[in-house]
């Protein structure tokens, strides 16, 4: 569904991300992993189009998105989350997956229904399944740090996409939060039939949920397979767990 | 219109040399600016009424003292202080209160600022033109390229540098610099490492406005002292700005120097047109790069 | 933090409240028509910004005037004024003049410094609501001239004038290449444009090498003044006024340039300008002017300046002789009317004489424009003061400098 | 007719409205002359600052050329009425669209720009437009400006351009809810709390906001077409950037983030600039501390104070800063 090859890309003099490649099968639920400054947000970015890539592909469905905008990457089929909190603050938590199911439904650019009357189905089923419906009409903004994540995906499910992509998804959580989350991200792939990719720096954590694992290490990618294969490597014990 | 004369090259070396102390005067006022956008990330919309003050207040000082040549010196170094302490009241009684609110909190703000700074300008000093006398050292012209170069714009060209200097030395060498330099770029972790940021602000803030005040204490012995020089430079100033990078000392010396040298060439080649001659030239760069020539925190 | 909070609700409400008082109160304060009313004359000037010195100047000249005329009262009555700052903006003065007509119920309007000011008052309140308007010190030729109207009077002089008496006076002198400068807005070009007109009919040979333009109120001049010496032409005429005039004057000096080109500039000569400057103002530069308080040196004008001086410590700027007239042409506007009332003001203010401090003048009858002199003179340092001054003056008599009555028909007729 | 039905209007708050509207129309019988000009006023930068809000207070763009647009309204309404013999009305319509046609070049360099970058590009591009009006005397007047716009005085005395503008103004207010309540408002201000995030889930942002400012400027040119019925009068004045930083600032008083805010926010900066003028040369002062008064009392603005205080929203409207 989704391949990345060779990607690049350099910040001045900063290779952040030098040479990666990515393989997402259709159904899967893929984790990168990598310490801290490993260039996975980097990648993400670029896979979704906030940062454009200096050389390299990204096939999306057998087409090159390596050069359209982010919101021509969304409507392809790929919606993501982001490591910090990117929601939309003064808005209801309704509002925040209605706008995003509107752009979804094309209809963003409709100025004489009510926006009220419209999505409503749609949005309500998103929150219900997410688990915010009964604070639906809270301003986002003042929303405990754990529901503003898990608003995040909630957005991001609003797109109705085929490929999730989530940049750590449990950052900044408490362990029992963290714990709802995967179990969230593992319901999400097993009832709609997402494919998901995330990234994630607590081990135990991907090593339970993902099929695929992918280990990045000072923006190369090391190696990708089951959870097995990667944790007998000798390159990534050597890299990665030996070194945290 | 018969044209009848030719631009020589002569005239081309010395249009050269007044739009650059030109830019030195736009660079003092416009730096101060963009210390200010840089670290409390507000466009400071008082920041012309300083430098009006500062003019009036160098026109007082330089009287008070019979506005001959010591008058002026001490009116240099006494002008701007006059205005970092106004700046540091408003400051301390009324501007920290806002740090924490809506950003725009603090524009408006600083209009409310230059709304009052501007009535009491006028109680204080009245309506009348004001002007003081470049010292007897810097009067009149001498001749370079052929054609006359006032004294006092030489002295420009030499102080804008050493300005420049001064304030690259204290940005990069003491340790408030460097505090308020980390601050343009990240605030939340100069907070984190157990600075007093309520201080920064308040140190950028001042300094910014001294600076405001050094550059009306230096203008005021070209033109006339009087009211409205606040809204004269003030545009001028966000312009230069935003074409040099917001909140980048090195983008308003840049930015200075295009206002400068595009405001002297122009009126060379096209001097019907001087009119529009700062906006044209933001409008090209700023489409040209759409966040200033040099890097910006914004 | 609540106890604060708390403090912060009393805090907004009473402010909230304050506000409420403030504009109730002034909605409810309105006029009360007074028995056996004054005559009430409406202000409207600037009194913020750089022209606010013209402003007050004006209405120095006129208060004094006033006193005088009070002390013997018009048909009975007193003068009254009330005045509205209108910060040198167009909307603002619009906003001002209908609150002084429709609310005050003033009985004349005067006032204003800026030209488009004025034109929009003279059109939309004077025109279209009948009260009569006399502009003091707006200098657009325009307002007399092809926009004037029954209503509307000037009792300044004009850049028609100014321009002539400018072009008049260059045409004796043996320049043939010219640049013209001056700040870019309509008092700059239409006192530019009549001076070359007039230059050019009196002498046909003259050449215009070039022009600049600069923003009003641009702060460093010396780049336009680099910019024309190297150009070389054998005079400048500088078409600039206010603040900029000082700046010029500035850059005048500090360049040197007096000394190499002739040049000249309406209101060079004005002591409004000169004064702050001190002795750091050019000597030799030409200027005309329409009032001195040190000429003519007459019995009349050294009263007026004695009693100007007496009353704000000061010498009067031309600002204040306008202002001044203006108080006696409504004094006697009136008393030659027998009342209180706006189409017997118009009647009796068409070709009204008085005496002023420059001699007798007259509220011409065709355009409703005063008639003055002009004085053209030379900057020189005073002997024994320390600032420069006008001197040589020639006088230039009225009709010598004002266009005909013919002109201002046609000029109406387009 | 769905678009009126009670989808976009809270039935119960239309009674206030409604009182508030006959008030209106009875008014200008009761109230003095000079009274009913100056609401004349208010009505047209009332619309002015909402048309503005649009974009700032709902699109979060650093709009700070707004007047621009609001005099090339202004100016080609009272050029086609004095320069051509066309009928009235046509001139009435130019200008709103000429304003938008403007505002779509203008916006079309701008929104490739973010925040201040975004304003102060507009204030260059909004300036070269006044400096058109400002120097081309033969076809705009110059900085003088054009007086004496002819007008039927159907429209043009104090109650007719009282009238016009509150129809005007009724009928624009109106238009600019259903648009700040439809799925364009809604994502428009999801824009401005994180335009970042909503290139993520498939808005193309820039053009949204191109709309957006196209929309806004129409308004503007609407009530830059009042301006010329109210005071028969053009200018460059209008278009020169103090002003439009008034009107960013009334926007800001009277609440940005609200829907009438502004609408308050222009009636208590004509009212002060008015009422304290005639008292005193020193308004701008009393100006600047009602100002700071109300940042350090009314955080919200004065309608956002009012729509808190007595409940009619029961949350804050701002808990906290977007996220830079």
């Amino acid at each position: 569904m989704l391949r990345v090859e060779g990607i690049h890309k350099s910040f001045e003099d900063f290779k952040a991300v030098s040479g990666s490649d990515l393989t997402v099968e259709a159904g899967q639920l893929v984790a990168v992993i990598g310490p801290n400054g490993a260039g996975k947000t980097t990648l993400f970015n670029l896979i979704t189009g906030q940062l454009k890539a200096d050389r390299g592909e990204i096939i999306f469905n057998d087409e090159d998105i390596s050069k359209l905008p982010p919101y021509e990457i969304c409507r392809k089929g790929i919606a993501r989350s982001f490591q910090i909190a990117n929601i939309f603050p003064r808005l209801t938590v309704f509002r925040n997956v209605q706008v995003s199911v509107l752009s979804q439904q094309r209809k963003s650019v409709k100025f004489f229904r009510p926006a009220r009357m419209l999505a409503v189905k749609e949005t309500r089923e998103i929150l219900e399944n997410v688990g915010l419906a009964e604070k639906a009409d809270a301003i986002a903004g003042s929303l405990a740090h754990g529901d503003q994540r898990t608003l995040e995906i909630a957005i991001a499910l609003g797109n109705k996409p085929e490929l999730l992509v989530l940049d750590e998804p449990t950052a900044g959580m408490s362990p029992e939060e963290t714990g709802a989350t995967m179990e969230l991200i593992r319901r999400l792939a097993d009832s709609q039939g997402l494919t998901i990719l995330f990234c994630e720096h607590d081990m135990e954590v991907v090593f339970n949920v993902a099929q695929s694992i992918m280990v990045m290490h000072q923006g190369i990618s090391i190696i990708q397979g089951g959870p097995d294969e990667v944790r007998n490597s000798a390159r990534v014990q050597e890299c990665y767990l030996g070194g945290a | 219109m018969e044209s009848g004369y030719t631009i020589t090259f002569a005239a081309l070396g010395s249009q050269f040399l007044v739009g650059l102390s030109r830019a030195m005067i736009l660079f003092i006022v416009s730096s101060g600016m963009s210390l200010v956008l840089g670290v409390l990330r507000v466009p400071n919309v008082a920041h012309g009424s300083l430098y009006m003050i500062g003019a009036f207040a160098a026109f007082s000082i330089s009287s008070l003292f019979g506005g001959g040549s010591t008058g002026f010196w001490l009116a240099l170094v006494f002008a701007p202080l006059v205005v970092a302490l106004i700046s540091f009241v408003a400051e301390r009684s009324l501007f920290r209160h806002l740090y924490e609110r809506e950003h725009l909190m603090l524009l408006l703000f600083t209009f409310a600022l230059m709304l009052i700074l501007g009535d009491l300008v006028k109680m204080f000093w009245g309506a009348d033109y004001r002007s003081i006398m470049a010292p007897e050292m810097f009067q009149g012209a001498v001749p370079i390229f052929g054609s006359p170069f006032p004294k006092y714009n030489l002295f420009l060209l030499g102080v804008g540098p050493l300005v420049a200097v001064l304030l690259w030395l204290f940005i990069t060498k003491t340790k408030i610099g460097k505090i308020s330099r980390a601050a343009a770029v990240d605030m939340e972790m100069v907070g984190a490492i157990g600075i007093n940021v309520s201080w920064v602000f308040a140190f950028a803030f001042v300094l910014g406005c001294l600076l405001a005040g050094l550059g009306g204490a230096l203008v005021s012995p070209t033109v006339s002292i009087t009211l409205g020089m606040d809204h004269d430079i003030i545009m001028e100033a966000f312009l230069i700005v935003a074409i040099g990078g917001l909140g980048n000392m090195w983008g308003a010396l840049v930015g200075s120097l295009i206002f400068g040298l595009t405001q002297s060439f122009g009126v060379l080649f096209w001097p019907q047109f001087a009119i529009v001659f700062p906006y044209a030239a933001v409008v090209i760069v700023l489409t040209w790069r759409p966040k200033g020539i040099l890097k910006s925190v914004w | 933090m609540i106890k604060r909070e708390k403090m912060t609700r009393k805090f907004s409400i009473l402010g909230l409240v304050l506000l409420g008082c403030l504009l109730t109160v002034s909605l409810i304060l309105l006029p009360g028509s007074a028995q056996a009313r004054n005559i009430k004359v409406g202000v409207i000037d600037c009194y913020s910004g750089p022209a606010a010195v013209y402003g007050i100047d004006a209405l120095n000249g006129f208060k004094l005037a006033l006193s005088e005329i009070n002390k013997k009262g018009v048909l009975g009555k007193k003068i009254e004024w009330t005045k509205r700052d209108t910060k040198f903006k167009v909307d603002l003065a619009l906003n001002m003049a209908k609150e002084l007509v429709m609310r005050e119920d003033v009985d004349v309007i005067v006032g204003t410094i800026n030209s488009g000011a004025a034109m929009a008052v003279s059109e939309a309140i004077a025109k279209k609501e009948k009260v009569p308007f006399i502009t003091w010190i707006s200098k657009s030729e325009r307002i007399t001239g092809e926009k004037g109207h029954r209503y509307v009077f000037s009792a300044g002089e004009n850049t028609a004038m100014a321009g002539k008496a400018g072009g008049v006076a260059l045409s004796k002198k043996p320049y043939v290449k010219y640049w013209i400068a001056g700040d870019d807005y309509e008092y700059g070009h239409a006192i530019a444009n009549a001076a070359w007109r007039n230059l050019k009919a009196k002498k046909p040979d003259v050449k215009l090498i070039g022009e600049s333009w600069w923003k009003p109120g641009e702060p460093d001049l010396t780049p336009y003044i680099t910019a024309i010496l190297a150009a070389k032409p054998d005079a400048v005429i500088f078409c600039t006024g206010g603040r900029s005039m000082t700046n010029i004057m500035k850059a005048v000096k500090a360049t040197g340039m007096a000394k190499k080109i002739p040049i000249w500039i309406h209101t060079a000569t004005d002591h409004a300008v000169l004064k702050p400057l001190g002795a750091g103002a050019p000597e030799g530069v030409m200027g005309t002017m329409d009032y001195h308080f040190y000429y003519p040196d007459i019995k009349a004008n050294r009263d007026f300046v004695k009693k100007f001086r007496a009353a704000y410590g000061q010498a009067p700027g031309f600002p204040a002789f306008h202002g001044y007239i203006t108080a006696y042409f409504i004094a006697e506007a009136y008393k030659k009317a027998g009342s209180v009332d706006k189409e017997k003001f118009v009647d009796a203010l068409e070709g009204m004489k008085i005496a002023s401090p420059v001699g007798e003048i007259e509220m011409r009858v065709c355009d409703h424009q005063v008639v003055l002199p002009m004085y053209l003179g030379v900057t020189k340092k005073a002997v024994g003061k320390n600032f420069v001054m006008s001197t040589d003056i020639v006088t230039l008599t009225g009709d010598q400098v004002m266009p005909t009555c013919d002109e201002i028909k046609k000029a109406r007729g387009k | 007719m769905r678009v009126l039905s009670k989808d976009f209007f809270n039935l119960r708050s239309l009674g206030p409205i409604i009182a508030l509207l006959v008030v209106l129309v009875i008014l200008p019988s009761i109230i003095p002359r000079f009274y009913i000009y100056i609401l004349a006023v208010i009505f047209m930068t009332a619309l002015l600052a909402m048309s503005l809000n649009m974009v700032v207070g709902h699109g979060g763009l650093f709009q700070f050329h707004h007047g621009a647009f609001y005099g090339v309204g202004a100016y080609t309404a009272a050029l086609m009425l004095t320069k051509t013999s066309l009928p009235m009305w046509l001139g009435f319509v130019a200008g709103p669209f000429m304003a938008a046609f403007v505002g779509l070049l203008i916006g079309m360099f701008c929104v490739r720009l973010t925040k201040l970058y975004f304003g102060m590009l507009q204030i260059s591009l909004g300036s070269l437009v006044w400096a058109i009006a400002f120097r081309w005397y033969s076809f705009t007047g110059g900085d003088d400006g054009i007086h004496g716009i002819p007008l039927p005085s159907l429209i043009s005395s104090t109650k007719g351009a009282y009238y016009f503008g509150l129809i005007l103004l009724i009928l624009c207010v109106t238009v600019i809810y259903l648009i700040f309540k439809s799925p364009f408002g809604a994502t428009l201000q999801a824009i401005r709390d994180n335009p970042e995030r909503c290139e993520a889930i498939g808005i193309n942002v820039r053009r949204h906001q191109l709309i957006a400012i196209v929309i806004a400027t129409f308004f503007a040119g609407v009530a830059g077409v009042l301006f010329v019925v109210v005071e028969g009068s053009v200018f460059p004045d209008l278009l020169f950037w103090v002003f439009s930083l008034e009107l960013f600032i009334m926007c800001l008083l009277g609440g940005w983030f609200t829907f009438a805010g502004p609408i308050l926010g222009a009636a208590i900066m004509i009212s002060l600039r008015t009422f304290v003028g005639i008292y005193t040369e020193y308004w701008t002062l009393i100006l600047g501390i009602i100002l700071i008064l109300l940042i350090f009392f009314l955080p919200e603005g004065v309608w956002g104070y009012l729509l808190e205080k007595f409940g009619f929203q029961r949350k804050k409207l701002l808990e906290k800063e977007p996220d830079p």
